[in-house]
């Protein structure tokens, strides 16, 4: 019987996706996109970022895709679930968008998540990490919300073996105190006992922290073998110089952007950052052509923010090209969307996570390099 | 009821305003700014029964809305007991976590009281973002289902943005209509005396910290409530519910509406609330224009939108209602003149005003003793004052008689001695027990309510006195009128020559017609002792004839008097007894005019 | 023992920092007695003033320094003519608003026109490092120690010495009395405001080469300036001084022996037990009233 | 006595925002002389004070120092030509000594005999010389008095406007005063214009007496004639109309 119900609803998909795909090109009407992210305030940056990547992703769909046409409409989340939920409210009723991209960070994505509801319009995250928007997704309850990068859980279990595999025998942790630092801190907590290293203990910082030395003494006179951080580039920049001033000598192993060129030139000498591993769900491989346009559009190699906003673009479109640039296309598409991007497959589970591949960066002679491309998917 | 309709038609037709916009606005995203902006309203209505009725800044107010909020989260993804219990649990949760902090902070001076809840709003923060366990932390509760509504007839879960709206809506509404009641009835009128002065409140029997505690926790409770609803209307909680930028907000509301004016604030909210989104057309500037659109109108309108509610309304002739109440009480002293004491004015007739004189009064003072910073202001002074008797304490400058009058009346704690009244050891007591003991005095630095009218002083003055059982059954009723009260009240303003300033703020009256207001207050419910402080000093001749005239016609209806004054011409003339200090000490007792004759107190107090 | 000396010398860093942004906090609301909420938003902009003129027009670390102290004072002279003195004379309310409303412009401009994203500026002195018994240090924080040193020293002298000084602290004590001796407040109130500024830009010039520059970098450090003026005594230098380095030890004390997150809880907690037990603050004077 | 006025005033008007306060007041006043202003609380006459010194500034009419015009000038450069104030309430420096408190009082002075006239003070007001390193906050009331006379008078004015200078003092502090202020007119040739509530015994003192009444100048005369003025003895000195009645 399984076959056969498979095959029936398979063909209505398929009409409508092209009758949709005609109507689109018959009224040349553009599919309107919505990016969701801070645009004001202290992280007002990943917002811009974003916006780039996607406007780079669009302008080259005008050539790859000539059945549609995207056209970008942005709104400030502030970073904030009250925020979320009135810019995806926003993008949703005002701008009429067909999609969401975004937001960027977690906490105005679960805001913004139930909003979705009520207009039956998918969004895709393309940097929240907070583990409760994939328990939340898809069967956990909510059919429009997407995540294509990849979770704190799914990075913590192939970067706790390769700490391991690299000799260490005991960490400390240091966190922002955020979402993002909280959550990996207590994925790590427990991944890292199974691989055999010892956690000495977590230590959190501000957001925005101007000093970590006082952390970072208390960290040293403990003497760990590694370091785990777990912050932004300013906070790894800080680590990297305070690390030469006292003369630690611990590893650091990172997630948060500790390897990118904006940490890299944060540092004042990039070379301060040798040695520094960073496990990163987007890193500069060779093999991604978006790289050289970004850079040949801006003058500046693609914060991961960009790129990662970029292949979320991609991904919308090739949900479009499944089923149609209606709301309800996107969403049936996105559930279809098999698709080898040049950071690894994108195809989204039961819960609406993708798993893309995880590099593992590291910092030589104050260039970043990817020392291994890891593929997560089962 | 046609006042209370008219008073309330603006609202109503605000009201009205607000129920159409679900079905005219263009798109629900309308609607999502409007529950957002009425957040604020619910918010900010709320925060100024705080900061501009009982004249509190507190930075505390976004902990209650986060505590409602992580209330409504904990419950309805655990056991799930439905909306009305949580916006119990909240309320009633919010006004316990309000009276914790104000009990402490409000013990401190109104600029480190801000200073103080700003900490304890980091501390809350910081709670909410480390507290795991509880809270998630950063992580956020999530996943916080619609509010559950149990209904007489039915269950009702508001799911659209139409139902969420009228629900926030109706929040609003009843924010609005606790916070008018409470300002509407008598217990308005002690917020307002507690801001104006809290000291001359503590000396009439009123509890400052009673009080300021119940506005404090009434706006923490129905904070909480709006705490309860958003966390619903977003289905997350995070640590920036709590968080401190709140009240950045907030502060501008309530200051750019004008403290103390539910209208100003009202709109402020709106605009507030609506503003930074039709903004976002500026997109990356949209803060910064924000900011200086902020900082632009309190250069230039620092009295707020009351001020330009109080221009409209005078322009269309409507000025019937007090104007500047709050400009009064922050603004430069500019004082209108008195009327000069017109040499025609009829003699102010000399009889004993109103009420009967409570029996007793009997005071004795023995070992009181004061130092401060090294200085010894009263040492081991002895004295005692008959029920029934006028005694004045005299001295040079520095001789400590208004620092025997503070520590008598509880405004000053003394290192050693004993104060009985009639019989009872009232040492220790507060100020506020002190009054409501019968124990009343006056300040030499005129002390009243300038926002209130004279009426409203000496109805306020009257509660205080009350027993607190009594006092606080009579905050409940309305400022209106007040059966009784009225008749004594219009009585001795007519006496003191005040019947023509009954109902203007007080803080529009020259100096020494509010030192007649301040010396009725403290008769009105007459008090077993009364301590004057120098009622004369800095009055006209005319005026201090009045106060000469009730101080002796006040005593021979029984009243004991405590005074203290410089015109000795007056002090000999109505004195029974002198009691003169030097340097802290007495060194003189007795008949007028025989003291006065003692060439010691001639050498020590004036100099020949 | 080597722990000890770290958390002693990152505890004085932090101390410093707190203490310049604090002295000028406590020296506007005591002279003036506005509560300055830009404040911290100077320090930000004297970091930008450094940023700029290092990379812009390229200028060797030792000349942008004082070059930003001159831009400070110009700043601080702008600040006062066009907020502070149409406030002076208004409740105290009125200027806290206006000077958060300040601030907002300027943390918003500030995002706006150099971009969110942190910036780092390389001093010469901050890869020298030096040994200080077990404890490794940079130069530039040695250099951060001593003038900020150095900058309460002359504070110190201007107020205690100087004619201006002078007229300040009279202004603090009794506004009217130092209008009828003839000291105009307006003057008083503009050097005030510089000074103020300058300090600020101080702390920015020579502690933003150890940090990042960013447009919300104040907004952690001006929340412990003010305690450290609460705790201080308000208006009162030398207690705000004292008490910002007092916070700045008693975090890296909590820091060594507790989880990181709650430093920040003890030192709002020990603020408000302060205020209960002495309402005036640590070193708050109270005169015979 | 008679000469020409130190300090002249002409229709001066003045107010605070939309109030005003003075409507047209007129008066001089000369060299060594003490006049009295009285009248009711309210009338204007602090504004008065603050006028004549520049914290108000007047919006119409014009004050004149030896026939010079004053009114556009800043208080400090009114200072600066002869014209001090001790305002009322206490204007002193509370946490500095009485020797800063001296010193400030010459603010404006850059000139070498600053320390000769603070020795003067000191003969002027023997109860300060012994307290010279106290700080002001702990004088007793009168000494604080005191205190703020001799700073104004550290700028050698012309014309010295005190403001309700018995204000909180005891009868012997008052007299001493009132005393001093009579002995500074006389002796130093300094003009005084004095607002006091104690009207009775700041008009015995007084050369001359000004009432003024709701903005305007309603009475003036010697001090004599407005203690004997029937108007002024019922409305301003409380005493009966009738100077002889009991």
């Amino acid at each position: 019987m399984r076959p056969t119900a498979r095959r029936v609803g398979v063909v209505p998909i398929c009409l409508s996706a092209l009758l949709a795909a005609g109507a689109a090109f018959a009224q040349a009407k553009p599919v309107k996109v919505g990016l969701s992210s801070a645009f004001s305030g202290h992280v007002g940056f990943i917002g811009a970022d974003a916006r780039r990547g996607i406007e780079l992703a669009i302008e080259e769909l005008k050539t790859a895709n000539t059945a549609v046409a995207y056209e970008l409409s942005i709104a400030d989340d502030e970073c904030t679930p009250a925020g979320g939920a009135t810019a995806f409210r926003r993008l949703m009723d005002v701008q009429q968008v067909d999609v969401i991209i975004g937001s960027g960070c977690s906490g105005a994505t679960l805001g913004g998540m139930p909003t979705l509801m009520d207009g039956k319009l998918s969004a895709v995250t393309y940097g929240s990490t907070n583990p409760k928007i994939t328990e939340g997704a898809g069967v956990g309850g909510n059919p429009y919300m997407w995540r294509m990068n990849l979770n704190d859980t799914i990075i913590g279990e192939t970067f706790a073996a390769f700490i391991a595999k690299d000799g260490v025998k005991s960490a400390h942790i240091l966190a922002v105190n955020n979402d993002f630092g909280r959550g990996a801190a207590g994925v790590y907590q427990a991944l890292l006992p199974k691989n055999d290293v010892k956690v000495n203990g977590a230590d959190f910082f501000s957001q925005g922290a101007s000093d970590l030395r006082a952390l970072i003494s208390k960290i040293a006179a403990r003497s760990p073998d590694a370091i785990l951080l777990f912050g932004e580039p300013p906070d790894c920049a800080l680590m990297a110089r305070q690390k030469r001033e006292m003369n630690l000598k611990a590893k650091i192993f990172s997630r948060g952007g500790c390897y990118t060129d904006e940490s890299l030139k944060l540092m004042g000498d990039p070379r301060l950052g040798d040695g520094l591993t960073e496990a990163a769900y987007w890193a500069r491989t060779p093999d991604q052509p978006m790289v050289e346009a970004y850079r040949k559009r801006h003058g500046d190699y693609p914060p991961y923010n960009a790129a990662l906003a970029y292949y979320a673009m991609m991904t919308v479109d090739q949900a479009v090209r499944k089923a149609g640039p209606s709301r309800d296309g996107i969403t049936k598409g996105l559930a279809q969307v098999d698709w080898k991007s040049a950071i690894g497959p994108i195809k989204f589970d039961a819960n609406h996570q993708a798993r893309p591949d995880l590099f593992m960066v590291r910092i030589e002679n104050g260039e970043q390099k990817v020392i291994e491309t890891i593929s997560n998917a089962r | 009821m046609a006042a209370t309709l008219r008073n309330d038609a603006p609202l109503l037709a605000l009201l009205a305003a607000a129920a159409i916009l679900p079905f005219v606005a263009p798109s629900p995203y309308y609607l999502s700014i409007g529950i957002n902006t009425l957040i604020i309203v619910c918010l900010a209505v709320a925060f100024d029964l705080v900061v501009g009725r009982v004249g509190a800044l507190s930075f505390a107010q976004p902990v209650f809305f986060g505590f409602g909020a992580y209330v409504a989260a904990l419950i309805a993804t655990t056991f799930g007991a439905g909306f009305w219990v949580e916006a119990l649990v909240a309320a009633v949760g919010g006004f316990a976590l309000s009276v914790a902090i104000g009990i402490p902070a409000f013990r401190l001076s109104l600029h480190s009281f801000a200073i103080g809840t700003l900490g304890f709003a980091t501390i809350a923060q910081l709670v909410a973002q480390n507290w795991m366990s509880v809270t998630g932390g950063p992580l956020c509760i999530t996943g916080i289902p619609r509010a559950q509504i149990g209904l007489p007839f039915a269950q009702f879960t508001p799911r659209t943005l139409t139902e969420q709206y009228f629900l926030i809506l109706a929040i609003a509404a009843l924010t609005v209509f606790v916070v008018r009641q409470l300002i509407g009835r008598r217990i308005g009128l002690a917020f307002s005396a507690v801001r104006d002065d809290p000291t001359l409140a503590a000396s009439q029997g009123i509890r400052p910290l009673s009080i300021r505690l119940s506005a404090f926790g009434a706006a923490a409770a129905l904070s909480a409530i709006a705490g309860v609803f958003t966390a619903h209307f977003q289905g997350v909680v995070c640590p920036d519910s709590v968080a401190t930028s709140y009240t950045v907000m907030l502060l501008i509301v309530a200051f750019v509406g004008g403290r103390g004016s539910l209208r100003g604030v009202l709109a402020a909210a709106i605009i507030f609330g609506v503003a930074p989104q039709l903004l976002r057309v500026a997109d990356e500037w949209r803060l910064a224009i924000f900011g200086a659109l902020l900082l632009v109108t309190v250069l230039t309108v620092p009295d707020g939108i009351e001020r330009i509610f109080q221009l409209i309304e005078r322009a269309l002739g409507l000025g019937g209602r007090n104007l500047v109440p709050a400009a009064i009480a922050t603004g430069p002293a500019a004082i209108p003149a008195e009327p000069a004491p017109a040499t025609t004015q009829a003699p102010v007739p000399v009889e004993v005003p109103v009420g009967e004189a409570l029996p007793g009064g009997a005071l004795q003072v023995t070992g009181l003793r004061k130092t401060y910073g090294g200085v010894t202001a009263v040492n081991d002074l002895d004295f005692e004052v008959k029920a029934g008797e006028l005694v004045s304490l005299i001295g040079p400058n520095g001789s400590g008689k208004s620092t025997t009058l503070d520590c008598i009346s509880g405004l000053s704690p003394f290192d050693a001695g004993t104060i009985v009244l009639d019989g009872q050891n009232i040492s220790g007591w507060s100020p506020a027990r002190l009054a409501k003991a019968g124990l009343v005095r006056t300040f030499q630095a005129t002390r009243v309510y300038t926002t209130l009218t004279p009426r409203e002083n000496l109805v306020v003055a009257a509660l205080g006195r009350a027993p607190t059982l009594y006092e606080w059954r009579q905050y409940a009723r309305s400022r209106g009128a007040t059966p009784g009260l009225d008749a004594r009240i219009d009585d001795i303003l007519g006496r003191l020559g005040l019947a023509a300033m009954r109902d203007r703020p007080t803080g529009e009256l020259s100096y020494g017609q509010r030192k007649l207001v301040q010396f009725a207050a403290s008769v009105i419910v007459p008090p077993r002792i009364l301590l004057l402080d120098e009622p004369l000093a800095g009055v006209n001749p005319t005026i201090g004839n009045i106060f000469k005239q009730q101080i002796v016609a006040f005593n021979r209806r029984g009243l004991t008097i405590v005074l203290v004054e410089h015109n000795l011409e007056v002090v000999v003339d109505v004195s029974h007894r002198l009691i003169v200090l030097d340097r802290g000490t007495k060194i003189a007792e007795g008949d007028p005019r025989t003291v006065m004759a003692q060439a010691h107190v001639q050498e020590a107090y004036l100099g020949r | 023992m080597e722990l000890l000396l770290n958390q002693l010398i990152n505890g004085l860093t932090a101390g410093s920092e707190y203490a310049l942004i604090a002295a000028g906090l406590a020296l506007i609301f005591g002279v003036l007695e506005v509560v300055n909420f830009a404040h911290g938003e100077f320090y930000m902009l004297s970091s930008y003033y450094l940023y700029l003129l290092m990379t812009r027009y390229n200028l060797p670390y030792v000349v942008a320094v004082p070059l930003v102290i001159v831009a400070m004072i110009l700043s601080g002279v702008i600040f006062y003519y066009l907020v502070i003195r149409r406030v002076l004379s208004r409740s105290w309310q009125l200027q806290l608003i206006a000077t958060l409303a300040l601030s907002i412009v300027m943390v918003n401009t500030a995002i706006v026109l150099s971009g969110p994203v942190p910036k780092y500026l390389e001093s010469p002195l901050n890869s020298q490092i030096v040994q200080i018994g077990m404890a490794s240090i940079s130069v530039q924080r040695l250099v951060v120690l001593a003038a900020t040193a150095i900058s309460f020293a002359t504070l110190y002298a201007v107020l205690k010495y100087t004619r201006i000084g002078k007229a300040m602290r009279a202004v603090a004590q009794n506004r009217e009395a130092a209008a009828a001796v003839g000291i105009s407040v307006e003057k008083v109130g503009l050097a005030t405001v510089v000074a103020g500024c300058a300090l600020a830009g101080v702390a920015g010039a020579l502690i933003s080469p150890l940090y990042t520059i960013h447009p919300g970098m104040a907004a952690l450090v001006i929340i412990k300036a003010f305690a450290a003026v609460i705790v201080g005594g308000f208006g009162n230098v030398t207690g705000a001084v004292l008490a910002a380095f007092l916070i700045g030890l008693l975090e890296a004390l909590v820091t060594t022996v507790l989880p990181s997150e709650y430093a920040d809880a003890f030192v709002f907690g020990g603020m408000i037990l302060v205020l209960l037990v002495r309402p005036h603050g640590l070193f708050g004077r109270v005169a015979r009233s | 006595m008679a000469g020409e006025p130190v300090l002249q005033l002409q229709d001066v008007h003045a107010g605070y925002g939309e109030i005003r306060i003075l409507k047209g007041v007129s008066f001089a006043i000369e060299p060594g002389t003490v006049t009295s202003v009285i009248g009711a609380n309210g009338a204007g006459k602090s504004t008065l004070l603050k006028t004549i010194f520049g914290m108000v500034q007047a919006s119409d009419g014009a004050i004149r120092l030896d026939g010079r015009d004053v009114t556009g000038l800043k208080s400090e450069e009114r200072l600066q030509r002869g014209i001090a104030i001790v305002p009322q309430g206490r204007c002193n420096f509370p946490l500095m000594s009485v020797q800063e408190n001296l010193e400030l009082g010459a603010f404006i002075r850059r000139d070498g005999d600053i320390k000769a006239d603070i020795e003067a003070m000191y003969g002027l007001f023997s109860s300060l010389d012994a307290k010279r390193k106290v700080i002001a906050g702990n004088l007793s009331g009168g000494e604080q008095q005191m205190l703020e006379i001799a700073m104004a008078l550290m700028t050698r004015p012309r014309v010295m406007l005190l403001d309700e200078p018995s204000l909180g003092l005891s009868p012997r502090m008052l007299d001493y005063v009132f005393s001093s202020i009579r002995d500074l007119a006389r002796g130093h040739g300094t003009a005084i214009l004095m607002v006091e509530q104690n009207a009775v015994q700041a008009l015995r003192i007084s050369d001359r007496g000004i009432v003024i009444e709701l903005g305007r100048v309603s009475h003036q005369g010697s001090g004599v004639e407005m203690l004997s003025e029937p108007d002024v003895r019922r409305a301003y000195l409380g005493l009966p109309a009738d100077r002889n009645a009991p």
